[in-house]
């Protein structure tokens, strides 16, 4: 099937370029990816995959607060961002931590931001998970879901404002459809032709909300027509096709044609997060149905097809992540939380006389307790 | 007599109420079969079916306008917003619709809907689960807010509330949801509200407290003692209406006032209490009165604790309004 | 072309059965009404239509404060309230007062609202056209857009708890598609099956802001596909038209198949209000253009077709009407302000001591001020 | 210097500031070829272009959540809402994501957006077109709150504001939009937000206000004067940050004070002034502090005037405050 930006919602079966083995189907095109670039977007899949394994043990050990996986949808991520340039924006939610990657973010900066500590780029302000790192344009993240992406479409429509050819990339889960934020942003998205690409990982589930309860829409992707944008639905679990609808859309952002919904049909593995326990609501069985879909495997496969992976290739770059993560965190943990003074900081760019008044009082309290500030328990 | 943790009285609440008055459902994200992130609808759904105990969308407007539209129709809603940071999308028709509803009909539709949410820190939630948002609701005219601090009052003032004629936003202390645990009698009862409860009587110093941080004062009232100190505190339990005049009895006797809250200090709560005391007992008063609020910045993740009232700050609070000269 | 519930989108071109002089289009179905309703429904047209002009003049004279006139649109009033009950529920918004008339509202009633008088139903609390009266099942109007949407989805919903056949209707302008409550509110009636009805009067216009920069979609009708139900769009001029779809959309709310959303395509023939001006805007020409269009005007065809109408008839009761409002004008003028003791009432079902405090401080202001309250000022 | 009402100094400002600055947008419903429902836009849609003054879909949350993705890009939105009381749907956006978003990212993300919104009562616009919704933003932490309440002030104001760093929630007092008229010099000019002006010098009692209420008290302080009584009347014009500097001055000079806002008063800005001066200026406080505000009643129709703080209300309560022994 070929994506086009004229066609304005696929059909509900989801476009695929592989097949679960990675062999490509039958009259697909895999979009044009050198070599070099498909063994990097391989080596971000697994390392979503490795680092969401070492941080939820790390998290069920008690030494970590808070962790949210995205097992199962790390293609999402990676296709999302491999088709823009580093001036483009991303407006993520809590799911899509190797696009981060991908850009630059690094392994230490991401696990200072779980642990909240002093080098966290966010000053420990924000829950784990919660990133923001302006150098790669990835922009801060919010819990309340949905409302990055209005924001999402006043970058994009402030860059063609501005005759710049940016684009924003929105990602959220189908839960977040159902919000308003959701509504307006698509509404404003289309009105204006703003450069925006909105990209719903449709997980199948909102903690313990299935997609049928979200709506009854046939699809996500069928919501665009409400909006006059194309919806396209993509097999999520298939970084070359998400890469191919990828590109139709940036293509088309960057021609001033304006928008364009994505929806990324994939499954959402584990738990909502480490406090969840999916065993309460959801047939455990249904994950495993999953498992043969697998978007890391699947790529290995078309990997291997192009002559590209080996097992010893393989095994290399999963002790590199290893090593790597093992770094990362060895100097994560070794850094202290914030200093306490700094939670006065970047309320206001300046400090009104009542947060000055606010801060004394607590550096004196703190040196009242002769200077030994107690620890945040946990 | 059992005793529960406040998710366990809630719980017992709305299953006593949903078996009383066929007109009660509970509807929210997550509170069917999942029973809720914090289980506080656990097994409702299970006992009442999906008429009753309702999965939503994740929308919190429309959770809560459906919600008005099922009272004005005539069924009592019992709506869960998951944590409080998260009820803005839905403060529209919180403060423009459910609020005025009554008044703005002339009395011909009223909507006695009960807004169930857990709010503030002390959880590791950051910014966004840890919030603490009552002012907002105490200034908007028509609208009571409760915030029990216990088990036994959270059962009893949330029966009341679900009788009521009127809109509740009721708030739970999810920091103290398990940890605040006591014996509660089985079955109906009801606490009033608008009625402030004395937890420790007093003669040096009015304290004023609810929801979690009741239990902070009363650490810090403890230790207070320990320094020669003899703390008052009044746990509020229902912000608006007031109980005034035990808070007015209570510092005419004291002359001595310490308010106590987690959300922001600027406008907060405490800023209407002390505003009132100050108007109605200037000439009682013999020290500033002292409010110990989170500060005015956005709740933080790491540095909660130096965020939130501790006992200590308490302690040094009260102990600056005693000294006083 | 036939409207059955299954047809999820309707074309582009509305739905009508009259042409613009009220005869019947080419293999078009008139939906069965008795013919004492048809003379019922014109003179209920035509009621709304006198009264606007009435109340407009009364406000260009300074007798009223405000006012909002429905001009062009009378059609979508009368379409969307005939096919129901009385113990169906109406969720209006400013611009549908026939749908009050027709149920029993009196023009007594309505003019004293517009007074905010001691007699007003809302006991003077809301502006002039926020009318409520529980009686006929007409709930109390809000000034912000859209606010009514999900309330009616709630009150259909609520009915179909409760095991009742009751239906909402809901009504509001295309600007209000563009809420966020609009998006809630149809997305939890598709969940839910909810029998509501999404009445949506396009009009062109929201104040100064063209259909087109309120949306992208072709048509509002076809946002109905993005909630898993069907959007019907009908000619907002034809009357017959109008009950046609509704019929059909009430069926299928009482067979329990859940809700509709219908899009009357009409226009906005006055101001947004009386405060506004439109040829700031827009031009002149363009409600021309709607006048041969008329919905009162085909109508009025439709019955001369069928021998019910008279030239004598016309005159007759446009007569009656004007004496009709004239005397609920003289009995709404008679009427008192408002005590000012009853603004504290409704709060809350009971006085709290702050209010009653409160209440006091005004009773003894106007007792101190002689017993003479001034009147509010204009 | 030429004579302005407040709407054309806000356009003016507005003006200046789009020349200067290409970074400034405006958007919002019915501001471009229509010039605003206030017309406070007028012109600039004609000189600026529907790029940079942009009508948008009926959707404040649409309005505040795309102006926030530009402000983060790097222009300078200046939003209008069209009535304050419209601006809840757009709640979540302006008290979660805007107030939060540059101490959430560390400082990397500020985010400035100047909000300018018209407020208040005493147009006949009832429930929905009279609201003064202040108190929620400044009880939000990471909101700068300005109210002017004159030609010269809102020009200068709004330059300050549209210049900072920080997001602004601009609220313009519409009762007086036309009839508030004063000289307004040409061209560029700033007044520093954060610092209040005395508007009258007393040393009876002092009287704090802002907005259209400041002419309720000038009024007031005039017919006072009469009495014998001598007012020290302050204009706020920031409600926050605060100038609490100039009021505590004045009230230890006066030992009286008298706070007058439309707002309901429980929980209203007027709180948080009376308990922030009773702690700071307990011991020169002669008299308790008298609140004249709104009742905490939604806002009413016909029954305005009797709503609204009168200048005899007020009168009267100055009076309480004098002769209270
Ligand atoms: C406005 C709001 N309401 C509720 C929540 C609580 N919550 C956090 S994540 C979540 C589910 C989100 O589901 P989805 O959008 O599908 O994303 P996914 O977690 O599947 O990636 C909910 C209800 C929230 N964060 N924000
Ligand atoms: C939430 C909200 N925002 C803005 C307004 C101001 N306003 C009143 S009516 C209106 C336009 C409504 O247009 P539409 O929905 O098409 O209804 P119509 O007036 O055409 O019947 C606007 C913007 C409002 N009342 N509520
Ligand atoms: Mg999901
Ligand atoms: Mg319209």
């Amino acid at each position: 099937m070929a994506v086009t930006a004229k066609q304005p919602v696929s059909p509900d079966e989801p476009f695929s370029i592989l097949d679960d083995n990675g062999h490509l189907l039958p009259g697909a095109v895999a979009p044009p990816i050198p070599d070099a670039d498909l063994k990097r977007l391989y080596r971000g899949l697994l390392l979503v995959r490795i680092m969401d394994d070492r941080m939820l043990r790390l998290q069920r050990q008690g030494r970590l607060g808070f962790y949210m996986t995205s097992t199962g949808e790390e293609a999402t991520h990676l296709g999302g961002v491999y088709p823009l340039t580093l001036d483009d924006w991303i407006f993520p939610s809590y799911r899509e931590p190797g696009a981060a990657f991908w850009r630059g973010y690094t392994l230490k900066e991401f696990i200072c931001q779980l642990f909240g500590n002093a080098e966290d780029l966010v000053k420990g302000r924000q829950m784990p998970v919660h990133h923001a790192c302006r150098r790669i344009n990835y922009v801060s993240i919010s819990s309340p879901v949905g409302t990055q992406i209005p924001q999402a479409v006043g970058a994009g429509w402030a860059a063609k404002i501005s005759k710049k050819s940016d684009v924003a990339l929105v990602y959220f889960g189908e839960g977040a459809t159902s919000t308003g934020q959701f509504h307006v942003g698509m509404n404003f998205a289309g009105v204006y032709k703003a450069p925006t690409i909105f990209f719903c990982r449709n997980n199948g589930w909102a903690i313990s909300t299935s997609r049928d309860r979200q709506t009854a829409a046939k699809t996500f992707a069928a919501k665009a027509i409400g909006y006059g944008m194309p919806g396209i639905r993509v097999d999520g679990n298939d970084l070359l096709a998400i890469i191919s609808v990828m590109n139709t859309a940036v293509q088309r952002a960057r021609d001033g044609e304006g928008p364009t919904m994505i929806e990324a049909v994939t499954y959402r593995r584990g738990g909502h997060s480490s406090s969840d326990d999916p065993s309460v609501y959801r047939d455990p069985n249904e994950p495993k149905k999953w498992e043969p879909r697998d978007p890391i495997t699947r790529f290995k496969g078309y990997l291997e097809t192009k002559g590209l992976w080996t097992e010893a290739w393989d095994t290399q770059i999963r002790d590199e992540i290893n090593a790597e993560i093992s770094e990362a965190l060895k100097a994560a943990e070794s850094v202290g939380p914030p200093a306490p003074d700094t939670l006065f900081d970047d309320v206001f760019a300046d400090l009104p006389w009542h947060l000055a008044e606010q801060k004394q009082q607590l550096l004196d309290e703190i040196a009242a307790a002769g200077g030994v500030r107690k620890l945040s328990a946990h | 007599m059992p005793v529960m943790n406040i998710i366990q009285a809630v719980n017992d609440a709305l299953r006593i109420e949903m078996r009383r008055d066929q007109r009660v459902v509970v509807l929210g994200e997550d509170v069917g079969k999942f029973g809720g992130v914090f289980r506080a609808t656990s097994g409702l759904f299970e006992e009442f079916g999906p008429d009753r105990v309702i999965d939503t969308p994740l929308a919190e407007a429309g959770i809560i306008g459906s919600a008005v539209g099922m009272a004005l129709y005539g069924l009592r809603p019992v709506p869960e917003i998951q944590f409080a940071d998260f009820i803005y999308p839905a403060y529209d028709q919180i403060v423009n619709e459910l609020a005025k509803f009554r008044y703005r009909s002339g009395g011909q539709y009223p909507a006695p809907v009960v807004i169930r949410t857990p709010y503030g820190g002390g959880i590791r939630g950051g910014h966004y689960h840890s919030q603490s948002p009552e002012a907002y609701f105490v200034h908007t005219p028509g609208l009571k807010v409760v915030i029990p601090s216990n088990p036994y009052d959270a059962k009893g003032l949330l029966l009341s509330a679900m009788r009521g004629e009127d809109p509740v936003i009721f708030m739970e202390p999810k920091r103290v949801y398990r940890a605040a645990r006591g014996e509660v009698p089985e079955g109906d009862y009801t606490v009033p509200l608008g009625q402030a409860k004395i937890v420790r009587e007093g003669k040096g110093i009015t304290v004023l407290a609810y929801g979690a941080m009741l239990h902070t004062v009363i650490e810090a009232a403890a230790k207070a003692a320990e320094a020669g100190i003899d703390a008052e505190v009044i746990d509020l339990r229902t912000l608006l209406p007031l109980d005034l005049e035990t808070v007015l009895t209570s510092v005419r006797k004291t002359g001595r006032v310490c308010i106590v809250h987690e959300a922001p200090r600027t406008c907060g709560y405490g800023a209407e209490l002390a505003a009132l005391i100050a108007e109605k007992a200037l000439t009682s008063l013999e020290a500033p009165i002292e409010r110990v609020a989170g500060f005015d910045t956005p709740f933080p993740y790491t540095l909660e604790n130096e965020y939130l009232p501790s006992p200590e700050r308490v302690m040094a609070s009260m102990r600056r309004a005693v000294e006083f000269q």
